[in-house]
């Protein structure tokens, strides 16, 4: 692949870039996350910035605003050389960012979190009434209507994926950055944020955009910078690449690795063995976040869980888990009833649960990763009864060379993992508990299009082997592809289950996740 | 199949690096501690066998810094998970109180009998003590720091009670040998404190139990989410401080011979937890170092002798204090290491990093 | 010296008849803390006089703190207590709380230490000890007992709590005492905050670090007690090879002493319960007190140690 | 890519009603508020001249300077922090002022400012070197809090009391009010303090750098919220608050010296927790400290009308007041929500 700095861009002899960086290199103990890399942004572009997890896309923005101080490079911005220390001197430069994991404050409010630090004051008192008021109307541009005066902490992911867009998007930076915004994000609200960020690259915002979403890309990107392994590929225009070409600079890749890709990972059948669900639910319900909701699920059974931004999917899967405990209904287990009153019980009883909320609910990021992994493995165990340091080794290694977390290194610190690395890590730690129920709530958040090939793969084959499990995604695509049956979700209320067979079209769909009922 | 981001696997493995590397500070402010004293008196470090046992300021140091050892310990586990327990002072002095209490009024307090059972009752209350704490922190969700208050306050009035807010004072020799006792050439409390510790250093990381507790420390809602059962743990963490706290009473009555329910384990927990945020655990939970808040308790000590040889006078002890602890805390922040190596590394380059940018040089001005 | 007899004070409970303008009298009594067995000593002589003369007692404990005392001190005027009586926890600071109280018409007795004031109407009377006599005291024994022998006399000093009233004032009336005499000289000085184990732990640093100790003085029995342990781990004999010099005069003191381990105690007596609850009874009647009046305390020698030991109360 | 069918209302209307989130933020302090009256209606009921409006000023009067330094520690366990320093500084304002005072003759009006002067900037220096360093304020404070202390043994192992007019004046001035209820110049001083910290805290971008400081630190910091500059501040305003308590502990007694305000540090910081703040920060109210000093008061006003409990009753009655306190705090405030 070729250097940028020997092959200028098409547009070269165009503006002058608002945003410049060159050389920029970093190095973490033990890991060079970048390495000479450059990038350029122009006024009035969106710009992709692709690559596997890990390959130093989140390091790269970071070193960008300051938060890391780099081990070498400079950064230009509007052509004259700056050195952030701090987000705020970024910011203060013109550069508004959405870091990866959503990074707010849970105890303020919604509105707080979007206006803090640049609150509407009078006589120096913060005026809250504006505050509440400014805040309600930015977030009506997304279309979410919400009690903006209530804690951050009572919203799901994907309400504070939001709630961050929205606060960076009303800096009125010269340059937008977006880690992976899209994430935890349905399609409606894609569309509404790149609506936004269109009308933003007509104002001649500059906008550096990292998904691993393809499709994301070439619908909304002008350009693509490719990292890979900590090294820059290249910079190219997106009309001069194909989805294939992109992936193939993207993992470096032959076309063996690309035939897997496309060749799509199909439900089987489901081997319905008894009649006795392994899970069976009715009524269940939990006041202010469910209304009572019947569900089975069969062994060896995909089942799914559609339905909008907040519709209560998170909400209801958590309730099988006990994470909350149910005000009423029942759930039995293999034909037996038992009261789910805390993960404990529901993990004795085989279920497993992988959090949408990897940085808060899932992983204990000062452990290592062979840590993590066997963490719920262990728990379960009890302390009298370790696992042997071997058996951990052997656990850990397995997990990582099957879910390919970079780097391949066991004692890593979790929370040095890049963010797909750690959603991999989390769901090692669930896979090997071997459960009966496995009830995954996004479990490709952030995972590199290789690696989501290979997890559902894997649940498909879970199912295979007999194991039930619970799938709730954003992604509608991955939902109608594995899922046996989809139950959907409205308002909090389950209102259809359909089974997903060739009848049931991805517009069928839709219609009853929006209407709420299967015309 | 990808170009990997290099990772240097050193050998021995980066678990062993970096605890080798957490160690390395704080050993080394003891052993500068050490070779301060060696300065103005050059026989500090000279170790003696007198009456059958070892004699020497360096004894002394484990010797009285052996209470503290076993204090912080516990205190250590409690951290890990959030928590601070700052019971411990009065769990000493109880300890102490009920053992000598029960000594003074026994029939034969020479008997190795008696003794023990003295030792039993100190530890059956500190179970108890230890429990109460553990039940309000897990149980009702109380604040470590307001949970643990309580029994500060109550349980020194406890300790006055038993003993009448005298001192007790004991003749035994079975009792003496714990914190004054030597065995084998060396204090019985150091050998204790160290069976102890090696006792705990072994069950927290060959047992599950470390990684545990350092998972509820770190993050208790995802702990909570892979089925940790967090309040067992808690009660266990609270009931190992409170024991760990009446040994160290133990010991400390047993050297003097005597019980001061009044003054006995007075401050004691702020050194404990001084000991663990030296030995590198932090206050906010997760990680600990078991080896580290070792080193921190005896760096305390050492300090504590430290003042006594140099002759600090009592007025300026403190402030003398305060600069140790400073630089203590100085040296360990890798922030000031590394700040203090980039700039003994600029400053001969100064005229070359003339390319750099007026905002960079400030930020390494 | 003086009476072996600790609490030598009159024929306390024949005048209670003609206390008050009717009826008992209630005292309120704000005690510093229960910080030491002299205190607790202390309080208990307090608790039983009160009973024994029939004086209706409130007790506050401020647990070593002013703020606490003041707080209880106003409790009292609340509660309207006849007279009140407390030990300052420090010599400063009362003038506001004690106008209060004389705008209460509380008369007020002060115990153990007096208070710095230079309106002396806020309070009635004092009774107590006083700590720099106390420190003299040490010293004058400690000249006499090096009379005509040859210097230097290295001296260690185990001082109370840092800024303690009594450790400040042993400190100095001790110091006052040997200044004129050249042989003496106090080679270290530590805090070993009144304690056993802190006397204990000091005193075995000193013996390292120091080549040659003659005498100790400390400013507690507890203290000495632990620095005595301290001097047999060392292999040397306290009350031969390193004289022991204390102050307060409890019962394991005078038995160390009886063994020959402490050369001489400079009493202070906590014992005053009985003369308080006289003084008040004469202050509530109206009748005219003297302002100060200071226990009865001795030295005591070794020799007189065997003699007086049974009839330690504390 | 858009759906195009679904319609934004069907995601705006929320069926399900709860309690307003903000108003559950504030049901401990309904609850402790509440459970404070009821411990003076006991004392009321329970002792002879409890109940009175005198008892309830002398509260404030008694505890006008702990108010103050719990102010101060409030801010800072908001962010997540602890200063352990405040006490010892406090001490060394008492002895700074009444050494400035009465052996060198210096004005109060140049002393006081001196001394707050003095306060702030040692807190800001701890501050600094916390966040600089990145060193846990625990043992920084810890430092803070030796160095104070010995400053003042340094300064003057003896008390000092103050004579001067100036000083005495404001110190025993009354301030009556009806029926003839007073209270004490500090007061007033206490009660303003406690006003501004709660209109800093709310009202503030400063105060809401503060709660967000204390909710997550890396998010504040990405946010592009000034982390350093709200840390060190923060650790000034409880410099400056624990002189001003040490300034008006000595108008309280009128007097300096070393050993004043032992252990005030962990008052200080038991009445902003049993207020309802969180030590992990980024939860708690100014108001929720003033209720917590006044519990600690209450209980230490209690003991001292009981009258008859010796030196070790009266510590586990303290205790076990605080326990029964505690527990039913928790009890009828109900748990926290299991955090999600
Ligand atoms: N603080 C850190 N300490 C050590 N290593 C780190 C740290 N932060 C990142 N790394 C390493 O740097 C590399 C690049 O990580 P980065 O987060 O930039 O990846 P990414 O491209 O954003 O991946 P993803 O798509 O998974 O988010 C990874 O190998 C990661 O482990
Ligand atoms: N449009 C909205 N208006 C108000 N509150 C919302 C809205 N969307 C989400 N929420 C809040 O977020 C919570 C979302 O619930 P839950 O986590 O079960 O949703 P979900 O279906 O998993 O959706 P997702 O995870 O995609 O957000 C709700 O309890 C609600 O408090
Ligand atoms: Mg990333
Ligand atoms: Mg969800």
């Amino acid at each position: 692949m070729t250097h940028p700095s020997t092959q200028p861009p098409t547009d070269a002899g165009g503006p002058r870039p608002v945003l410049e960086a060159h050389g920029i290199s970093k190095r973490f103990p033990g890991v060079l996350a970048l390495d000479a890399v450059a990038l350029r942004l122009f006024p009035g572009e969106v710009h992709a910035l692709m690559g596997e997890n890990g390959a130093g896309k989140s390091t790269l923005i970071k070193v960008l605003t300051g938060v890391h101080p780099a081990d070498g490079g400079t950064v230009l911005v509007d052509g004259s050389p700056h050195v952030f220390t701090d987000p705020l001197q970024a910011q203060r430069a013109g550069i508004s960012t959405v870091y990866q994991e959503v990074n707010l404050c849970p105890n303020l409010s919604v509105a707080e979190n979007i206006l803090i630090g640049r609150e509407p004051r009078r006589f120096g008192l913060v005026r809250w009434s504006e505050v509440r008021r400014r805040a309600a109307e930015l977030l009506t541009g997304l279309e979410l209507d919400l009690d903006v005066a209530g804690p951050l902490d009572a919203h799901s992911l994907a309400v504070r994926q939001l709630v961050a867009i929205v606060r960076a998007v009303d800096v009125s930076a010269k340059v937008l950055v977006l880690d992976e915004p899209t994430s935890s994000l349905d399609r409606e609200e894609v569309a509404q944020l790149f609506g936004l960020v269109r009308r933003l690259r007509d104002r001649g915002v500059a906008i550096l955009f990292v998904t691993h979403f393809l499709d994301q890309v070439f619908d909304l990107c002008d350009r693509v910078t490719v990292l890979r392994g900590g090294r820059l590929e290249g910079e190219y225009p997106i009309a001069e690449l194909t989805p294939v070409t992109l992936v193939q600079r993207m993992i470096g890749g032959e076309l063996a690795t690309l035939d897997q890709l496309s060749g799509r990972t199909h439900r089987r059948e489901a081997g319905r063995a008894a009649d006795e669900p392994f899970l069976r639910a009715r009524r269940l319900t939990r006041a202010g976040s469910i209304e009572p909701y019947d569900l089975d699920i069969h062994a060896g059974e995909v089942v799914g869980l559609a339905g909008l931004l907040g519709s209560g999917r998170t909400e209801a899967a958590r309730l099988l888990f006990g994470a909350d405990s149910a005000d009423a209904g029942e759930v039995r287990i293999e034909g037996r009833r038992v009261l789910l009153r805390s993960p404990r019980h529901a993990i004795a009883r085989g279920v497993a649960f992988c959090s949408e909320n990897r940085k808060s609910e899932g992983l204990v990021g000062e452990l290592t990763v062979r840590e993590n992994i066997i963490l719920a493995l262990q728990a379960a165990r009890g302390w009298t009864r370790p696992l042997t340091r071997a058996k951990q080794d052997e656990l850990a290694l397995h997990w990582i060379e099957a879910l390919d977390i970079r780097p391949p290194d066991p004692e890593a610190q979790v929370r040095h993992l890049s963010g797909g690395n750690q959603q991999k890590v989390l769901l090692a730690r669930w896979l090997l508990t071997e459960p009966r129920l496995l009830i995954l709530d996004e479990p490709t958040r952030g995972i590199d299009i290789g690696a989501k090939a290979e997890i559902q793969k894997l649940v498909a084959r879970l199912a295979g082997e007999g194991t039930a499990v619970l799938f709730v995604s954003a992604e509608l695509e991955e939902v109608l592809r594995l899922s046996h049956r989809i139950a959907v979700l409205r308002d909090h209320r389950m209102v259809a289950t359909l089974a997903n067979d060739d009848s049931l079209t991805p517009e069928r769909l839709l219609t009853t996740i929006a209407t709420g009922t299967d015309s | 199949m990808t170009p990997q981001p290099a990772t240097s696997g050193a050998a021995g493995g980066p678990w062993r690096r970096t605890a080798r590397h957490r160690l390395l500070w704080p050993a080394l402010v003891l052993f500068a501690l050490l070779l301060g004293n060696l300065a103005f008196h050059p026989d500090f470090l000279s170790v003696r066998v007198r009456d059958g046992h070892l004699y020497g300021s360096p004894v002394d140091i484990l010797r009285f810094g052996a209470p503290l050892v076993l204090v912080a310990l516990g205190m250590t586990l409690v951290i890990a998970t959030r928590g601070i327990d700052l019971s411990v002072g009065s769990t000493v002095a109880i300890a102490g109180a009920l053992a000598c209490g029960h000594l003074s009024t026994a029939a034969r307090p020479g008997s190795v009998a008696t003794t023990l059972t003295a030792v039993a009752l100190a530890l059956g209350v500190a179970l108890v003590l230890g429990l109460a704490n553990g039940l309000l922190v897990s149980g009702l969700r109380v604040q470590p720091i307001v949970a643990t208050l309580i029994l500060m306050v109550a349980g020194r009035g406890v300790a006055q009670l038993i003993t009448d807010g005298q001192i007790i004072t004991v003749t035994s020799a079975p009792y003496k040998m714990i914190g004054g006792g030597y065995w084998l050439l060396l204090p019985f409390a150091v050998l204790l404190a160290a069976a102890l510790f090696a006792l705990t250093a072994f069950v927290t990381r060959r047992s599950a139990l470390g990684m545990l507790i350092e998972s509820v420390g770190g993050n208790p809602t995802a702990s909570r989410l892979v089925g940790i059962r967090a309040g067992g743990l808690l009660v266990l963490v609270y009931v190992f401080s409170a024991l760990c706290a009446a040994v160290a009473g133990l010991m400390i009555s047993s050297n003097v011979s005597s019980a001061d329910g009044n003054n006995a384990g007075l401050w004691i927990e702020l050194d404990a937890i001084l000991a663990v945020v030296v030995g590198g655990t932090a206050l906010t939970g997760g990680r600990f170092s078991l080896g580290g808040t070792v080193l921190g308790a005896l760096i305390i000590q050492t300090l504590s002798t430290t003042v006594y040889t140099l002759g600090v006078p009592p007025e300026t002890t403190l402030v003398f204090k305060a600069f140790v602890v400073v630089i203590v805390c100085l040296v360990q922040s890798p922030v000031f290491r590394a700040r203090v190596m980039r700039r003994r590394a600029a400053a001969p380059r100064s005229p070359a990093t003339a390319g750099t940018t007026p905002q960079e040089q400030e930020v390494r001005a | 010296a003086c009476s072996t007899q600790g609490p030598a004070a009159g024929p306390a409970p024949a005048s209670g008849v003609k206390a008050g303008s009717g009826g008992r009298i209630t005292m309120g009594f704000a005690q510093v803390g229960a910080e030491s067995g002299w205190r607790t000593a202390n309080t208990k002589s307090v608790q039983e006089a009160a009973r024994k003369a029939g004086v209706e007692l409130k007790f506050s404990d401020a647990q070593q703190k002013q703020e606490n005392q003041i707080k209880a001190i106003r409790t009292f005027i609340q509660q309207k207590v006849d007279v009140i009586a407390f030990s300052p926890v420090v010599e400063s600071g009362w003038d506001t709380v004690l106008k209060e109280a004389k705008d209460a018409g509380i008369p007020v007795i002060l115990t153990d230490r007096a208070v710095d004031t230079k309106d002396t109407s806020l309070y009635k009377s004092f009774l107590g000890s006083d700590f720099v006599k106390e420190g003299k005291a040490a010293g004058e024994w400690l000249t006499g007992a090096y009379a005509g022998r040859p210097g230097p006399v290295d001296i260690v000093e185990l001082q109370g709590t840092t800024g303690s009233a009594p450790a400040n004032d042993r400190k100095a009336g001790f110091g006052e005492a040997i200044r004129g005499d050249g042989r003496f000289r106090i080679v270290a000085s530590q805090s070993g905050e009144f304690t056993r184990a802190k006397g204990k732990e000091v005193m075995q640093a000193f013996l390292k670090s120091q080549k040659h100790i003659d005498v100790l003085y400390a400013h507690n029995d507890d203290m000495a007690l632990g620095a005595i342990q301290a001097i047999e781990e060392s292999g040397k004999k306290p009350g031969t090879d390193i004289k022991v010099i204390s102050v307060d005069g409890i019962k394991d003191a005078f038995v160390a002493m009886t063994e020959g381990k402490i050369n001489v105690v400079v009493e202070c007596n906590p014992l005053l319960g009985d003369q308080l609850m006289d003084l008040a009874k004469k202050v509530v009647a109206g009748e005219s007190v003297p302002a100060r009046v200071e226990t009865e305390e001795g030295v005591f020698p070794q020799d007189k140690a065997a003699a007086a030991l049974p009839s330690r109360k504390y | 890519m858009s759906t195009g069918t679904v319609n934004a209302a069907a995601r705006t209307a929320r069926p399900l009603a709860t309690v307003s989130p903000r108003a559950r933020t504030r049901v401990p302090l309904v609850v402790t508020a509440v459970l404070l009256v009821v411990l003076f209606g006991a004392g009321s009921v329970r002792y002879e001249g409890f109940l009175s409006a005198q008892v309830v000023l002398n509260l404030l009067i008694d505890n006008g300077f702990l108010l103050v330094v719990a102010v101060g520690a409030t801010f800072v366990i908001l962010t997540g922090g602890i200063d352990l320093s405040i006490g010892s500084v406090a001490a060394l304002s008492t002895i700074t002022t009444a050494w400035l005072v009465e052996s060198h003759g210096w004005p109060l009006a140049v002393v006081v400012p001196l001394v707050l002067l003095v306060g702030a900037g040692g807190g800001a220096l701890m501050g600094w070197i916390i966040h600089t360093f990145e060193i846990q304020p625990f043992i920084v404070t810890l430092a803070g809090m030796f160095l104070a202390r010995g400053l003042c043994y340094t300064i003057s192992t003896e008390s000092i009391t103050i004579d001067d007019p100036v000083t005495a004046g404001v110190a025993q001035t009354r301030l009556y009010g009806p029926g003839g209820l007073f209270v004490s110049v500090p007061v007033l001083i206490a009660l303003a303090v406690l006003v501004t910290a709660f209109v800093v805290l709310h009202h503030t971008r400063f105060g809401r750098n503060v709660y967000a400081l204390g909710g997550s630190e890396s998010s504040a910091r990405l946010m592009g919220l000034p982390t350093g500059t709200t840390k060190i501040a923060v650790y000034g305003v409880s410099g400056l608050c624990s002189a001003l308590g040490g300034v008006l502990l000595t108008f309280y007694t009128l007097s300096g010296y070393a050993l004043h305000a032992m252990g005030m540090e962990l008052d200080a910081i038991a009445a902003a927790v049993i207020g309802g703040a969180l030590l992990t920060g980024g939860s708690g109210f100014v108001l929720g400290t003033a209720l917590g000093v006044l519990v600690l008061g209450m209980i230490q006003t209690l003991v001292n009308f009981q009258g008859t409990l010796s030196s070790w009753w009266t510590r586990i009655v303290i205790g076990a007041l605080l326990l029964v306190f505690i527990v039913l705090q928790r009890l009828v405030g109900g748990r926290r929500a299991a955090g999600r």
